[in-house]
């Protein structure tokens, strides 16, 4: 009898996940609360280092996964563990018997709101990347008509104290680069700002990517953490930071300000996390067993992360740990 | 601007105070800056609203002036503050509100700083009963002179008999509602609004007919702190604070400045006559500035007080072409007379910045 | 044969000899007043002193005629060059021969323009006017095929340069074309003209020449007669000043865009760079295209292979320095702040001092190589930058801004001078140049370390043993070319290993590509050029590359397949303590 | 009147209409002005650092926030000799650069 397992997330990471899952002869099972799978990715137009179109990757995730059981709009409401196994009741009363559960709820993006001082639904002219990412998608958004002057602050919501978010989410930096490049193709004659602390391009081509934003794309790029956001008289945005490099503060109007949102852990699978034992880590993320040789497992046997529910990941490191789950699982199965 | 955006912070920066039975502590710089500001206080709560706010004459300064000037260490400041509460307590009041900001920022850190190291209040404790033989309670609640206002704010507007409106034109007064840093930069929850929108002052502006500017430098702080203008060389210092102020709201031609602070009411309107002699240049129209009032005066313009009662003839910048626009009716020579008539005499007038 | 002396069809020629003489004398004297004073009457002088004369002679005969540089060079364009200008001047010259002996005038009276330009215009048609004897007969026509000879070269290199050994031909514009094609048809015209006496031929022969000397001087052939104009102003030792006065224009006019320098200039590796050749640079400077003339100086390496493979001798880098020289920099240095400058350990008992400078700066194992063979040499020596120092000079002359140079000269001076040592040591050939050239240090032997290195060696002060690592040597520009120190390094890697050569050798050695000469060449650009240059050095595949020069030795490094060291390590690793 | 003190001016740079004619003349000829990354290595083996503040790094910035006569000052100190180009992690023509301010 193939083994079912429970995979709690239909993003990339479980998607991915049950995509392997299957290969190896298991029955995966997808439960996802939203109305179709994809997760944040499937809203995104573009991916960097090399601007790829998001929807390529996303269409093949989803072909891959068409006969797949998959539950949409369904939340796991109570779960259970007995020595065969984990027993599952879900929102719409179904119930599931599974060998192995994987938590692939991925994140929550920043609530911009919280940093008050950029004044993200305050002033007319304040979005997020995510927003932007729309923009680049569906070619409209209010805030943004023909703006001349545009700037993206690094690092709202991580590695600040005052939201309790002291870690590097990792991927904004890049983001915001690839972004700026996007923006400085649809207005061409406008000028480009972003305000960062670090460019950490960490990865493949990433550099480059940086390389090329500065040369081709004329991009500037201000080390200085954003301060301070107000609105003048005619609704653009005056910022405040200091060009840390210059030694100076600087003051600037915007008619756009992008803020580059960091990843938070998704609090809505809190109560399940608990019934199965699993705590956060000091980040707020899921707690793995160990950082190497444990990444995809938890304290609970039988209980399998995967993506970006232990820490801000990029798609290749959510797919990478999506397909080291699946022989976790498969070897716990088989032990 | 996304007024909704505010008023969902506001929503989550709530203060639940009760508005009666008041221990009143005043301001030791209050009176010699604008002296009609706290009598007026007293005067609405009291006799205007017919709440119990009680003073003893026995309270002294909160410390603060010592403590934010580095020549008191923190514990002797603490120890007055223990004081004070002493003195609440055989007044046999449980609720503390004080006149002037700073000491609101004492009060709070005070509070906080005992709620975080227990052992530093007993330590305090121990102080006071060696130093005056007495016992201190901590304040059930503790509020802010203007917080009361805010929470009167309706109630003055019933009784109201002038609007934030210029009468002549109808259209509400553009006021700039400037927040003294230790209300709520410190401590953000313990500030009607929070820190980067505090809606004390808006509350008030909105509640009496004025109309809210929100100019970008509404943060910057008037440079009044202790340290910098004590000594005369770093003055310059605070005077560009407020210049870069003013420099910031010139566009919006504000009728009207409304402060909550003894510091800011004071420099906002002195520096105006130092930077018109400085630099020739005024901000209000036609060579006069703009009126930099405290809450209790504005409080007290709008119930029908006298301007002269409320000692707005001690401003700097010339108060008349406000009382116009709020078609306030004054007596121009009655200005410079004192309580039984006396001439107190015209002072010297200004070269740049008119005075009337 | 008739006796006439006149016919219509000389007119042309005359006409257009007339016309180039008169153009030619007024270019002379042009130039000679453009001359400074000073320059025009040493230039004067020059032409009687015995000695210069003698020169001038020799080199009239050996360039213009002969074109010796050229066989030394490529024997096929030697031959095809000597062939027309040797044969043409013997045609003329035995025609004059001729002319004198026949003396066609006598007994004749003829008026007007007749009588006066017979002498003009006989010898060049004597076969139409008169017989001549056999020996006359033979000598004329021998040197007419001589003449044809080359030109039949020349349209092979016309047709596919590379059977004569030229990888690429300068790009010629319109009327440069116009003029090769008169030049290629006067003597054939002469040939058939003389042997059918067609009239026909005679009037293309005359009209040829028309056109010939009408467009000489507004073509490459006005080198013809400007070469020996400069022949006599080179050999007067006159100093460049401004890029299109005087001597300046005596050169860009001896320019014949003959395009040696394209193939030997090391930025034609790139197609686009070949365009920044010398040979382009004089064309720009001839048409007063200063925008392009500026820019393709300041592209220029100033490595001096142009100057080296020039067949006419041409100093195209001083020009382009003195293009730059003449660039007006708003902004001045200003380096008061080196006056109070002093070396804290100034010990004047020194005799050697040895001065790194900036580019060494950055390549440490030479400074602890030179320290390590002074030390074990037992000199008594001194680092006089051993804290950063000051920049030598050189850099800031090579951007034309030889005064603001100045201060940073008077201040290493003023050092060198303290600290009493009898000999300064350089380890970078730019410094060497401009300590050379532009230090006045009384008393001071100024020595590339290659050259202290073979002394040490030489005198004994240094054992070395010889390991069985094969080196090639490359010739730094600044101290092959610019001061022909070829041998000294040479000796000295002899002593230390198997020296090997690379393709192209001492003054034909390729930059490195890392020059500081150049301000636009990008990083692609130099890449491309010290690979190509890696390459030649790597002809005979050596295990080392041995260079001698701090920037040629971080340039090769990034590209050498093998390992770059500088010839101070190949010594102190070598060194017998 | 003298008041024993004065305003003392922002040091705040003004980004809105900041003077960039400089900056960008020399954009045209040295597209590469814009890819540094102020790591700083041209300042550290300036041989005018060893006795000036002479900082190619501060000068680009110097020129993008309208300090262009500070900038023309600094510059007087260089000596030209080329380390910043050989030491430039992101290729920059830096002397090429150096040379087109002054002119």
């Amino acid at each position: 009898m193939k083994e079912n397992i429970l995979i709690i997330g239909g993003g990339a990471a479980g998607m991915e996940a049950a995509t392997q899952l299957q290969n190896m002869g298991l029955t995966p099972i997808i439960v996802e609360k939203s109305d179709k799978l994809g997760g944040h990715i499937a809203q995104w137009d573009r991916l960097f280092p090399a601007f790829h179109p998001a929807n390529d990757v996303v269409e093949q995730m989803l072909n891959q996964v068409k006969d797949v059981k998959t539950y949409l709009n369904t939340e796991v409401t109570d779960i259970q563990k007995d020595n065969n196994g984990f027993h599952a009741v879900l929102s719409n009363n179904e119930t599931i018997d599974a060998k192995a559960v994987i938590l692939a709820t991925g994140f929550d993006v920043f609530k911009a709101e919280r940093k008050q001082e950029y004044g993200y639904g305050i002033y007319n002219n304040v979005m997020t990347s995510v927003e932007l990412e729309q923009f680049f998608r569906t070619g409209k958004d209010a805030r943004i008509n023909n703006p001349k002057k545009i700037g993206f602050v690094h690092c709202v919501g991580a590695r600040d104290v005052k939201v309790c978010n002291t870690y590097c989410s990792k991927v904004c930096c890049t983001t915001a680069l690839k972004q700026a490049c996007e923006i400085k193709e649809v207005f061409p004659d406008a000028e480009v700002y972003t305000f960062y602390m670090d460019l950490r391009m960490f990865g493949p081509g990433y550099e480059d990517l940086y390389l090329k934003t500065q040369k081709d794309f004329d991009v500037k790029c201000i080390r200085g953490r954003v301060c301070e956001v107000s609105e003048d008289m005619d609704g653009r945005l005056v910022i405040k930071a200091e060009d840390t490099l210059f030694g100076k503060p600087l003051k600037m109007t915007l008619d756009v300000l992008v803020l580059m949102c960091s990843m938070e852990k998704n609090r809505s699978i809190d109560a399940i996390q608990t019934k199965l034992g699993i705590a956060n880590n000091s980040d707020g993320f899921m707690q793995n067993k160990d950082m190497y040789l444990g990444m995809n497992g938890t304290s609970q046997d039988g209980v399998f992360v995967a993506g970006a529910c232990t820490a801000p990941k990029s798609l290749p490191d959510t797919i990478g740990e999506a397909r080291s789950v699946a022989t976790q699982v498969f070897n716990y199965i088989n032990r | 601007m996304i007024i909704e955006g505010k008023q969902k912070i506001w929503a989550d920066y709530q203060k639940d105070i009760p508005d009666d039975h008041y221990f009143y502590v005043r301001s030791c710089i209050r009176q010699a800056f604008f002296p009609g500001s706290e009598v007026t206080f007293l005067d609405i709560t009291r006799n205007k609203l017919g709440k119990d706010f009680y003073e003893n004459p026995y309270h002294t300064t909160c410390g603060g002036i010592a403590y934010h000037s580095d020549t008191i260490p923190q514990e002797t400041a603490m120890t007055i503050i223990a004081r004070q509460f002493a003195l609440m307590k055989e007044s046999g009041y449980e609720n503390y509100v004080c006149s002037c900001i700073t000491s609101f920022g004492c009060y709070t850190e005070t509070l906080e700083t005992w709620h975080e190291y227990p052992e530093l209040e007993a330590k305090i404790r121990q102080y006071l009963w060696d130093s005056c033989k007495k016992e201190f309670a901590k304040p059930k609640y503790l509020a802010h002179a203007s917080d009361i206002i805010y929470k009167l704010r309706f109630e003055i507007a019933k009784q109201s008999k002038f609007k934030l409106v210029n009468v002549k034109t109808g259209k509400p007064l553009k006021v700039v509602e400037h927040i003294g840093c230790h209300y709520s930069k410190m401590f953000p929850s313990k500030g009607f609004g929070g820190a980067e929108y505090p809606h004390v002052l808006v509350g008030m502006i909105e509640a009496w007919g004025g109309e809210v500017v929100d100019y970008p430098e509404r943060r910057q702080c008037c440079g009044f702190g202790f340290r910098q203008y004590f000594v005369q060389a770093n003055r310059g210092y605070s005077e560009s604070n407020t210049h870069k102020k003013f420099e910031s709201m010139e566009p919006y031609e504000p009728d009207l400045i409304i402060t909550n602070c003894p510091g800011c009411p004071y420099f906002l309107d002195r520096w105006q006559y130092v930077i018109a002699e400085q630099t020739g240049k005024t901000y209000g129209k036609n060579g006069y500035g703009i009126p930099a009032l405290t809450y209790e005066e504005v409080a007290g313009l709008v119930m029908g007080y006298d301007p002269w009662d409320l000692g707005l003839q001690m401003h700097q910048v010339a108060i008349e072409p406000l009382l116009e626009k709020m078609g306030i009716p004054y007596d121009p020579k009655k200005k410079y007379q004192g309580l039984n008539g006396k001439d107190l005499g015209v002072p010297q007038c200004p070269m740049h910045i008119k005075s009337v | 044969m008739n006796s006439q002396i006149f016919h219509p069809f000389v007119i042309p020629f005359v006409l257009g000899m007339a016309f180039v003489l008169t153009y030619c004398l007024v270019g002379l004297v042009r130039v000679v007043l453009q001359l400074p004073k000073e320059d025009r009457k040493k230039f004067l002088r020059s032409l009687v002193t015995p000695k210069i004369a003698w020169a001038n002679i020799r080199d009239l005969f050996g360039d213009c005629l002969f074109h010796v540089k050229i066989w030394k060079r490529n024997p096929i364009l030697g031959y095809m060059h000597s062939a027309i200008a040797f044969g043409w001047f013997m045609i003329i010259v035995i025609g004059h021969i001729m002319l004198f002996t026949l003396k066609p005038l006598e007994g004749v009276e003829a008026e007007g323009f007749a009588r006066t330009f017979t002498n003009f215009y006989y010898p060049i048609f004597y076969k139409f006017f008169a017989t001549e004897t056999p020996v006359f007969a033979f000598l004329m026509d021998f040197f007419l095929l001589v003449i044809i000879s080359g030109i039949l070269i020349a349209v092979v290199k016309k047709i596919h340069s590379r059977i004569v050994g030229v990888k690429r031909v300068t790009k010629f514009g319109f009327a440069d074309n116009m003029i090769r094609f008169a030049l290629w048809t006067i003597f054939p015209f002469r040939l058939i003209a003389e042997k059918t006496n067609i009239m026909a031929f005679w009037w293309l022969y005359s009209f040829d020449l028309l056109i010939f000397m009408c467009m000489l001087p507004f073509t490459r052939y006005m080198h013809i007669p400007t070469e020996a104009l400069f022949i006599l102003l080179r050999h007067a030792g006159l100093k460049l000043r401004e890029p299109r006065k005087g001597y300046a224009l005596a050169q860009i006019y001896s320019c014949p865009s003959c395009g040696l320098c394209i193939d030997a200039c090391p930025m034609s590796v790139s197609d686009k760079n070949s365009g920044n050749t010398s040979a382009y640079f004089m064309k720009k400077l001839r048409n007063g295209d200063s925008a392009e003339a500026q820019r393709i100086a300041e592209t220029c390496m100033q490595c001096g292979k142009c100057v080296a493979v020039c067949p006419v001798s041409i100093k195209s880098c001083d020009i382009k320095m003195s293009q730059r020289e003449a660039t007006p920099y708003i902004i001045n240095s200003d380096h008061s702040y080196l006056n109070d400058y002093t070396r804290t350990d100034a010990s004047d008992a020194s005799s050697v001092l040895y001065f790194a400078g900036c580019m060494t700066q950055l390549t440490p194992k030479i400074m602890r190589a030179m320290k390590k063979i002074m030390e074990t040499a037992g000199e008594e020596y001194e680092f006089l930058d051993k804290d950063g120092g000051i920049c030598c000079g050189r850099p800031m002359m090579l951007s034309g801004k030889t005064a603001e140079a100045q201060a940073m000269i008077a201040k290493n001076t003023e050092l060198i001078e303290k600290s009493g040592a009898k000999k300064l040591v350089l380890s970078c050939p730019i410094c060497y140049k401009v300590f050379k050239e532009e230090y006045h240090l009384e008393g001071i032997e100024i020595l590339h370390h290659t050259q202290y290195l073979d002394e040490l060696v030489r005198n004994g002060k240094l054992k070395v043993n010889k390991s069985d690592v094969n080196y090639v040597y490359h010739d730094p520009c600044e101290l092959g070319r610019a001061f022909g120190v070829y041998d000294e390094p040479r000796e000295v890697l002899e002593n230390v290993g198997n020296l090997r050569k690379a393709k192209s050798e001492k003054e034909l050695s390729i930059c490195c590509g890392g020059s500081l000469g150049s301000f636009n060449l990008t990083q692609k650009e130099r890449d491309e050029i010290t690979t190509n240059s890696v390459a030649d050095l790597m002809f005979n595949n050596p295990d080392e590359i041995v260079t001698a020069c701090p920037l040629c030795l971080r340039t090769f490094a990034r590209k050498s397949p093998v390992a770059v060291i500088d010839i101070a390590e190949v010594v102190s690793n070598q060194l017998v303590s | 009147m003298d008041f024993g003190f004065c305003l003392s001016p922002s040091s705040h740079v003004k980004m809105d209409g900041v003077d960039l004619t400089t900056f960008n003349r020399l954009k045209e000829t040295n597209p590469d002005i814009n890819t540094c990354i102020a790591c700083g290595s041209c300042t550290a083996t300036c041989t005018a650092g060893n006795f000036t503040e002479m900082s190619f790094r501060r000068l680009l910035l110097m020129l993008q926030r309208g300090k262009e006569d500070e900038a023309k000052k600094m510059i007087q100190r260089c000596m030209l000799c080329g380390k910043c180009t050989l030491v430039c992690p992101r290729g920059i023509n830096i002397r090429k650069i150096l040379l087109d301010i002054t002119r």
